[in-house]
């Protein structure tokens, strides 16, 4: 049930876009694709999910036990960093196409405002080793859901006559601000 | 969503077995994100591989499309299914293992993803299907000055 | 027998209660008549009469040019005044052969056939001969599709007796004046394309033309007559093969793809008199009403008679008069100049007051998807006219805009009055041209 | 090759450069936030128990529970680390408990994130004072719209009714889990 | 020396090292050259990415300078002092490419061009729309529909829609993209160079006689240009059509064109004269 | 290009042209989270100029020394030593204000403002340029989240750096300190800013187009004249 | 040329316009003021339970709503559609939805949110995301928590009970409001919201008249049966019965005149039917998971987002189309 409630929470109620603000550059830059939205969606959930078990090994096996805490800010960043790196290097190797054929259509991991995020929360909030996964597994899904759903909004606002001075960053904010609100209505869930 | 099209324009460097890696001119959504400084330490991303019926040369100025579906496909095969399979190692390792849990799920969990790219890598069928997935170039305009 | 239909589509005031019952009148020769080269889809036929050659009624005065083109026949017995560009009742101006009457009733018909001994070469050389074009509105060259290719099996022939437009009442009475006419047109056509099966669809509006037929195919085996629902636009070729046979037509298809041609009413007695009377397409059956119009009639004019007098032979039109449009009211062409000519296929000349057309203020679309429920061919409307508005053609292609027929029931239905046809058409123009551009650059 | 080198050198060098600065920086830092929050838990826990002068953690219980004395080491009570699921999230909490666990000395919140100032007047005077002397048995009791007649009675905020039923809730609980300690002697 | 410096000291070391490591590595194997030119060329650009230089946007463009494969010159939009930097940039001598200007050849605003006799147009106020049914109201089928979707197009702000519903260019403005000539339905705006002033303001292919009904300042199609220029201008479907390389300025007979269809550009206000207002 | 610009100009552009939230967007994750107050934004604005000035500064004295292609990786290395160092003191001094920040101060480290200065101005221009530069993108930052914070806390709590500025008779809105207050603000913000920018320029457009109208009618004018008169 | 004018040229001006040349009875205004009028019911039964007083927070609410769409129409020097009503409708309903006896400034600002924020922002009337007047209410929500959960009782009220809605009551307390009482809106709640009858007359006759789309209010429905009646036979003693759910709250009111706004609704049939069951599931989800007792508006808002997507994935097959095969 714990567990649950951690999902839950990350994904809807202290959604980590709506709530959390975390990830809002992909969020405004976001293109009007249903299906680029879901795919990042997807390869972000990966990479949190690598990420809070990397953090987690890294913060609880090693930091902790040397009292080094204080590096957490320098040595997460430079793990989350190369991980991404070394995931797409590796999924390079493995499938060229495919990679290529991602690459562009894909922008993987702008996100890093969300990852680092999802590490310092992990460590800040002392979970346990599932409760970090499970965690990392929320935040992606509710990261995929405000994702998804901007987008199609974004196509509708194209296709609107939003006022010039209001378009881009600025209607999809007050976008994202009655999303919010919306999602006001599942507060109390956990 | 499966009906959507991703539509780029971009420059013909190489070809090769059918398969053209095409320079890509704009780079999509990157150019409104504030981060794109980030995740392009390398401009590698502007490179995309793209199916060719046409038989372009070096130099051609191709638009080049794929299908949103397709996108999807690929995204799920390389990040979907890891997801799955790295979740599947990690809680099935923490009820296996006793001592020191948490280090060998991870292992246990990373290396069926390990695995899993490593079969993507070596089946070829696989790996047919997947080219299946690859844009494909839809229009050419040739090259002005060749 | 159970009512048969289509998904969507609307039902409009019918207004047909105007003319229904007024028997065919034929008009007399006007004092000049202006023949376009173009009364058919595809290319235009080349004049063969120059300034001053004397003609007669039936005589050939422009040839067809090509496969998809039609000859064109005099009307009237007179003097070629001048070839050049005039008025059609398409909007724009189109070469023209001018000819003044003389009043004299000479005429030139091709020599009589026998429809029992008729050959199926000789039904299609005399269909070509006479210049006979389909009478549904598009005017496609009925020759041609009595030549289908051969590598399509057509399994049967449907005539189109919907007339699902409102006000139009020519096929109607057609079918309750000429009914032998009428069958005996879908026979040769039968032969012609050497296919059993005939069909005849009606919308149920009409139970005595139904009643009519189905007495008049009592002794035919292979002739069935199907009572439709009355629904705009149930007329369609697609819509008609749905609700008849349950097949449908692929986008971009012709009918011939899922095996059937489809002939209007009209074009069946036009193919009747050809071969039976020898008569060319010489004159166009048409119903001229509305409620601009003093005297609705439904007449047998000369082709190439301008629309003034028509509407003038009518009684001219009443002081609110705001439209006039050739053809029907859902997918005619609104006019500007009454020296336009009625064409071989015109099929209805309306004159229309505020009143009928009921149209109100233009706002932004509502989103309500009226136009997504009633679209015959399932398309989404909206989203269509908004990518053709701002320009999005390649948005557009991709949601299919070119399965549009502009049938209208959308713009029909549009509670924010929005002119959907107008910019779907523009769409329509646009992804083709884009289509054509794009057939170039990969050649 | 040559860049390699490069790369890995200047990288390195930047990494031990920045480790053994921010070494230093710590060594001097970590003493003084420890001291921080030192004072803020001794802080709290004066103010839960304001007859308090020392206190010492009790170690064997599991739970993060202060035994507090005053003047010449007389036990005054408890006090206790709590916290569980608000309205939004966590709510971190310390109450403070008379030796008999009966009554309530006070109630302090240490962590929330409830909706601004709405389930945050959990944290206000007006809110945490009802505790102030409240009894404990057989468990305390929330209402609404009322004025408590009870003397294990608390009123709700209104508007904020899920956020105080948490707090009651999260020191019912607490409050069940030390009586548990003392059957158990751990206490 | 305590102990958690030493260890401090090793871990960032070591992941600094293991990064580097792994970015040797990448490196290695991904990079991509990119010449630094190619940036600094795109920050000099307009960035309007209107796609007048027949390339996909800017950085195309930058690309393609860089590589040598057209000129500096060849972006219409950018000034010779743009140019010139492009060339020092790529150590090329600077050439002035010809400055391009949209003209709008049709004079057939609301108080020349006939209005069709006996309707009116009723829909969207769109060229493209208009030229649907029937032509619009205007009786002329090739001229301008007054609807100004080029003026929309126009990203620069360089023209308006004057009093007689025609569209003006403002030459200062134009940068030459050419997007207006491609939003016109009907072709009346063509892209010429700067200095070019004589145009045959019409583009009416109806005989004579229609010509002078639907509009009063059309071509009438009445050859006297085409006889006395010896080659300049010739005739083509009713319309006077100029051979700019052939054109002899002293030959035309400007005053014999009676609808002053054939005509120099006014003398006009230069943007700089005006003033400007902060 | 950047040796002709005066000194002042390269701090003077973070304030507005080039202000890192109003024109350019970046950082949108703290500015919303910490502009709960007014005081919540001064203190990140700080943390984040700190920041900004002390790596701009390293960075471009050792901008040559760094090779291109670890460049990233060594700008973020240093950034995040110094937002440790900032992390630490304000724990060590400020305790209560770094509660409130919360675990916002450690992702001033993905902050693209400051990445985005390193890459885009101190790894190409002197030690000074690069201080001026930063200061001014601070400064910017600054006024931004004050704005925002301020504006949060007035509607939302009646206060202005905690002194009530709002009579009682004010019903707070508390929908201000909450995340969708802090969008929507933001949005609404960005959206007038715009406004005000594109209104000038459509004037100044405007009027232009208009003299220009005149000039011409009465030029055309002119010459309408002088044709009729022949 | 004809020398004598013949009868037909008598015509003054024919007008120019593409195909079909006729036109169904509809307009946009006709529609407005059709769902103004179907909501006078919901307006008199409120102001028969409340009071007069009402009918003040009601007039409020137009007002600044029609006064904003002048303002903000007159900036963006559009043409002035305020006579169209939506404006109206949009205040009307925002009233509607807020507790008797509100406060009159905060109503305001709820219209202006509702008409700013919630429609012009995004280019006025037929381009809005989400439903304006629960914009509005779902800011008066978050911003004045407190006032806007405050029920007066109501003027028939016998006990104290009636003051809290049922559905606080059944949360909060485990009290079950009786079915009839809610039929007829003898209940605490908001104006429009507790007199069910004036709700189903005003529904069905928009659904009669063919304004409604009956999809979205059939599938609403059934969709509240469903999770209801799942639920209740889970737990009757914690979770209320299947027709409590469906009458309590702004469920009726917010199926007829809140989810089937056309702007905010999908275009397609099955689009309609999966946004109907979507906005039941989440509503039954946060009634009977959510900290919160009532959770139309939010439910509405939630699906409102999804209306995009929903339009896209229910994209109906083109006539004659293959499927999988895209034109």
């Amino acid at each position: 049930m714990e567990l649950f409630i951690i999902f839950i929470s990350a994904a809807i109620v202290n959604n980590f876009v709506l709530a959390y603000f975390l990830g809002i550059c992909p969020f405004i830059g976001v293109s009007n694709k249903t299906s680029s939205a879901v795919s990042m969606g997807m390869a972000t959930t990966f990479v949190m999910v690598i990420t809070a078990i990397v953090s987690w090994l890294l913060y609880n096996l090693l930091l902790v036990p040397y009292k080094l805490e204080f590096l957490q800010i320098p040595s997460f960043i430079l793990v989350i960093a190369s991980l991404v790196q070394f995931v797409e290097m590796v999924i390079k190797k493995v499938s060229q196409p495919l990679y290529r054929a991602l690459g562009i259509f894909l922008p993987l991991i702008t996100t890093n405002c969300a990852i680092l995020g999802l590490a310092l929360f992990i460590s800040m909030r002392e979970y346990t080793f599932i409760q970090s996964i499970v965690f990392g597994v929320g935040a992606g899904a509710g990261f995929t859901l405000a994702l998804t759903i901007m987008a199609g909004i974004r196509e509708e606002l194209e296709l609107s006559d939003v006022p010039v001075s209001f378009r881009g960053a600025p209607i999809t904010l007050i976008v994202a601000g009655i999303l919010a609100l919306a999602f006001m209505g599942f507060a109390g869930m956990i | 969503m499966y009906r959507e099209k991703f539509v780029e324009e971009g420059i013909v460097a190489d070809v090769k077995d059918g398969i053209a890696t095409i320079f890509v001119l704009e780079a999509g959504s990157c150019e409104e994100c504030g981060a794109k400084i980030f995740c392009r330490p390398t401009d590698d991303k502007r490179k995309l591989s793209a199916k060719d019926p046409f038989g372009v040369k070096p130099g051609d100025k191709v638009s080049v499309a794929v299908r949103g579906r397709n996108v999807v496909a690929a995204s799920s095969i390389i990040y979907g299914v890891p997801l799955i399979l790295i979740l599947a190692g990690v809680f099935l390792g923490m009820s296996f293992f006793s001592a020191n849990k948490e280090l060998y799920s991870s292992v246990l969990g990373l290396g069926l993803v390990a695995l899993y790219l490593f079969i993507v890598y070596t089946v070829s069928k696989i790996k047919k299907e997947s080219e299946a997935l690859i844009p494909e170039i839809v229009f050419v305009s040739k090259a002005q000055l060749h | 027998m159970a009512t048969k239909s289509f998904r969507g589509g609307v039902h409009p005031r019918e207004y047909k209660e105007l003319t229904e019952h007024i028997a065919f009148e034929v008009m007399p020769a006007p004092q000049e008549i202006f023949v376009p080269l173009n009364q058919h889809l595809g290319k235009e036929a080349i004049a063969l009469v120059k300034k001053g050659t004397a003609v007669i009624v039936g005589s050939v005065v422009a040839e067809a040019d090509g496969f998809i083109s039609a000859p064109i026949h005099s009307s009237v017995c007179g003097t070629v005044t001048s070839i050049g560009k005039q008025s059609t009742p398409f909007g724009f101006p189109k070469d023209t052969i001018v000819i003044k009457t003389n009043g004299q009733a000479e005429s030139n018909y091709l020599p009589p056939l026998s429809y029992e001994t008729i050959t199926q070469e000789e039904i299609k050389e005399r269909v070509k001969a006479a210049g006979i074009v389909g009478q549904g509105g598009a005017a496609f060259p009925t020759y041609v599709k009595l030549t289908p290719p051969k590598d399509k099996k057509i399994e049967f022939v449907i005539l189109n007796g919907c007339e699902c437009e409102p006000y139009l009442t020519r096929d109607y009475r057609f079918m309750v004046e000429r009914p032998e006419a009428v069958i005996e047109g879908l026979k040769l056509l039968l032969k012609a394309i050497n296919v059993e099966k005939g069909y005849i669809g009606i919308e149920d509006n009409k139970p005595d033309a139904i009643k009519i037929m189905t007495n008049a195919t009592a002794g035919e085996n292979n002739i069935e007559v199907f009572s439709l629902k009355t629904k705009y636009p149930q007329g369609a070729e697609k819509m008609l093969i749905k609700a008849i046979t349950g097949r449908e037509v692929p986008p971009g298809k012709l009918p011939l793809e899922v095996g059937a041609v489809i002939q209007n009413i009209g074009t069946a007695v036009a193919v009747y008199d050809a071969v039976v009377k020898g008569e060319p397409s010489l004159t166009a059956a048409l119903t001229v009403t509305g409620l601009g119009i003093k005297n609705p009639k439904n007449l047998l004019v000369p082709v190439g008679t301008p629309l003034k007098d028509v509407l003038d032979f009518c009684g001219g039109v009443t002081d609110d008069a705001v439209k006039t449009i050739v053809g029907g009211p859902m997918m005619g062409v609104a006019q500007h100049d009454l020296m336009a000519p009625v064409l071989k296929a015109t099929s209805g000349i309306i004159v229309l007051t505020e009143k009928e057309i009921s149209k109100g203020e233009e706002t932004a679309c509502l989103k309500c998807g009226q136009c997504v429920s009633v679209c015959p061919l399932n398309l989404m409307p909206t989203k269509l006219v908004r990518y053709s508005q701002l320009g999005r053609f390649e948005d557009a292609e991709q949601l299919g805009i070119t399965v549009c027929m502009e049938c209208g029931t959308c713009a029909y239905t549009c509670p924010a009055n929005i002119p959907l046809v107008q910019w779907l058409r523009l769409g329509k123009q646009r992804v083709m041209q884009i289509q054509r551009q794009r057939a170039i650059s990969q050649n | 090759m040559n860049t390699v080198v490069k790369m890995i050198l200047t990288l390195s060098s930047i990494g031990v450069i920045s480790g053994g600065l921010l070494s230093r920086v710590n060594n001097w830092a970590s003493p003084l936030i420890a001291a921080n929050l030192k004072a803020q838990t001794e802080e709290a826990i004066f103010n839960v128990q304001p007859a308090a002068k020392t206190y010492e953690l009790v170690k064997a219980s599991g739970v993060e529970v202060y035994k507090v004395f005053g003047d010449d080491k007389i036990p005054l009570g408890y006090s206790l680390v709590y916290s569980g699921n608000g309205f939004q999230g966590k709510i971190r909490l310390m109450v403070g408990l008379s030796p008999d666990l009966e009554k309530i000395t006070a109630l302090e919140i240490l962590e929330q994130i409830e909706t601004p100032g709405l389930g945050t007047k959990v944290t206000e005077d007006h809110f945490r004072n009802q505790f102030k002397k409240l009894e404990t048995s057989p468990m305390i009791i929330l209402v609404k719209g009322v004025e408590p007649s009870k003397p294990n009675e608390i009123q709700a905020i209104t508007g904020a009714t899920i956020s105080s039923k948490s707090v009651v809730a999260i020191v019912d609980d607490g409050i069940s889990i030390m009586r548990e300690l003392k059957k158990e002697g751990k206490i | 020396m305590d102990f958690s410096l030493i260890i401090a000291v090793l871990t960032m070391g070591g992941l600094g090292f293991l990064f580097a490591g792994a970015l040797a590595i990448a490196d290695k194997k991904l990079r991509v050259y990119e010449d630094p030119r190619i940036g600094e060329v795109n920050d000099l650009l307009p960035n309007a990415n209107c796609g007048a230089c027949g390339n996909a946007g800017c950085y195309d463009f930058a690309v393609k300078v860089v590589s040598g494969q057209i000129s500096p010159g060849s972006c219409p939009v950018a000034d010779s002092d743009v140019t010139g930097e492009i060339a020092k940039i790529l150590g090329l001598e600077p050439d002035g490419g010809t400055r391009m200007v949209a003209r709008v050849l049709c004079r057939g605003g609301n108080i020349e061009a006939a209005r069709k006799e006996n309707a009116i147009y009723s829909g969207p106020n769109s060229c493209s729309t208009m030229a649907l049914i029937a032509g619009g109201d205007k009786m002329c089928l090739d001229g301008c529909l007054g609807g100004g979707e080029c003026v929309e197009a126009c990203q620069f702000g360089a023209m308006y829609m004057n009093e007689n519903d025609l569209p003006v260019v403002i030459e200062e403005f134009c940068t030459g993209c050419g997007l207006c000539a491609k939003a016109c339905p009907r072709d009346v705006i063509e892209m010429h160079p700067a200095e070019r002033d004589i145009f045959v303001f019409c583009k009416n292919h109806d005989d004579p006689k229609t010509a002078r009904k639907v509009c009063s300042a059309a071509c009438i199609g009445c050859q006297i240009c085409a006889r006395k220029s010896e080659g300049g201008i010739t005739m083509k479907d009713n319309l006077a059509i100029i051979d700019y390389s052939k054109i002899d300025i002293s030959k035309i007979p400007f005053d014999k064109c009676s609808t002053k269809a054939l005509d120099t550009i006014h003398p006009r206000v230069k943007v700089e004269e005006l003033e400007l207002t902060n | 290009m950047a040796k002709h610009t005066p000194l002042s100009k390269e701090f003077l552009k973070g304030l507005w042209e080039q202000n890192p939230i109003f024109k350019q967007v970046l950082g949108m994750c703290p500015t919303l989270a910490v502009t709960v107050s007014a005081i919540n934004g001064i203190a990140m604005a700080l943390a984040t100029t700190f920041v900004l000035v002390m790596a701009s500064m390293l960075i471009s004295i050792i901008r040559k020394l760094i090779p291109n292609q670890v460049r990233i990786a060594a700008y973020i290395v240093i950034i995040a030593t110094f937002v440790t160092i900032v992390d630490l003191v304000m724990k060590a001094r400020f305790p209560v204000l770094s509660k409130a920040l919360g675990p916002f101060i450690p992702l001033i480290v993905v902050n693209c403002i400051i990445l985005g200065r390193q890459e885009a101005f101190a790894s190409k221009n002197t030690v000074f340029r690069s201080i001026l530069d930063a200061l001014g993108m601070g400064s910017g930052f600054f006024i931004a989240l004050i704005t925002l914070g301020g504006i949060r806390e007035i509607i939302g709590s009646r206060t202005f750096l905690s002194y009530q500025v709002l009579p009682n008779a004010f019903e707070p809105w508390l929908i201000m300190i909450l995340p969708a207050g802090a969008f929507l603000t933001l949005g609404l913000m960005l959206g007038f800013i715009n406004m005000y920018t594109d209104r000038k320029k459509n004037l100044e457009k405007e009027s232009l187009i208009d003299q220009y109208r005149n000039k011409t009618k009465s030029e055309s004018a002119g010459t309408v004249a002088a044709q009729e008169g022949i | 040329m004809a020398t004598t004018i013949s009868e037909a040229e008598k015509i003054n001006k024919l007008e120019l316009t593409t195909s079909p040349h006729l036109h169904n009875q509809w307009t946009t205004k006709k529609v407005m003021w059709m769902v103004l009028a179907a909501l006078v019911p919901s307006v008199i039964s409120a102001v028969l339970f409340f009071g007069v007083y009402q009918l003040l927070i009601i007039t409020t609410a137009v007002v600044f709503a029609v006064g904003t769409e002048y303002i903000v129409q007159t900036i963006r020097k559009k043409k002035l559609a305020i006579v169209d009503g939506s404006a109206a409708l949009t205040g009307l309903l925002l009233a509607l939805t807020l507790p008797p006896n509100f406060s009159l400034s905060a109503t305001a600002i709820g219209a202006v949110v509702a008409i700013g924020l919630g429609k012009q922002i995004f280019g006025g009337l037929g381009y809005n995301i989400f439903n304006p007047a629960l914009v509005g209410r779902a800011f008066l929500q978050a911003s004045f928590p407190v006032a806007i959960t405050t029920w007066s009782p109501n003027s028939f009220a016998v006990d104290g009970v009636t003051s809290a809605t049922p559905l606080a009551a059944f949360k909060f307390d485990k009290i079950t409001a009786g079915l009839s009482q809610m039929f007829f809106g003898n209940t605490g709640g908001s104006l429009g919201e507790t007199n069910a009858m004036a709700i189903l007359a005003g529904g069905i006759f928009l659904i009669v008249i063919g304004i409604v789309n009956w999809r979205i209010p059939v599938s609403m429905i059934i969709g509240i049966l469903v999770f209801g009646t799942l639920f209740y036979f889970i737990d009757p003693v914690k979770y209320p019965t299947p027709l409590f759910q469906l009458l309590s709250g702004g469920f009726l009111f917010g199926t007829f005149f809140m989810a089937t706004d056309w702007v905010t609704s999908p275009v397609t049939n099955k689009g309609m039917w999966i946004f109907g069951i979507g906005i039941s599931f989440v509503l039954v989800v946060i009634r009977l998971f959510g900290g919160l007792p009532e959770g139309v508006m939010y439910s509405i808002l939630f699906m409102n987002a999804f209306v995009p997507i929903i339009n896209r994935f229910t994209v109906p097959k083109i006539f004659g189309a293959v499927k999988g095969a895209a034109a």
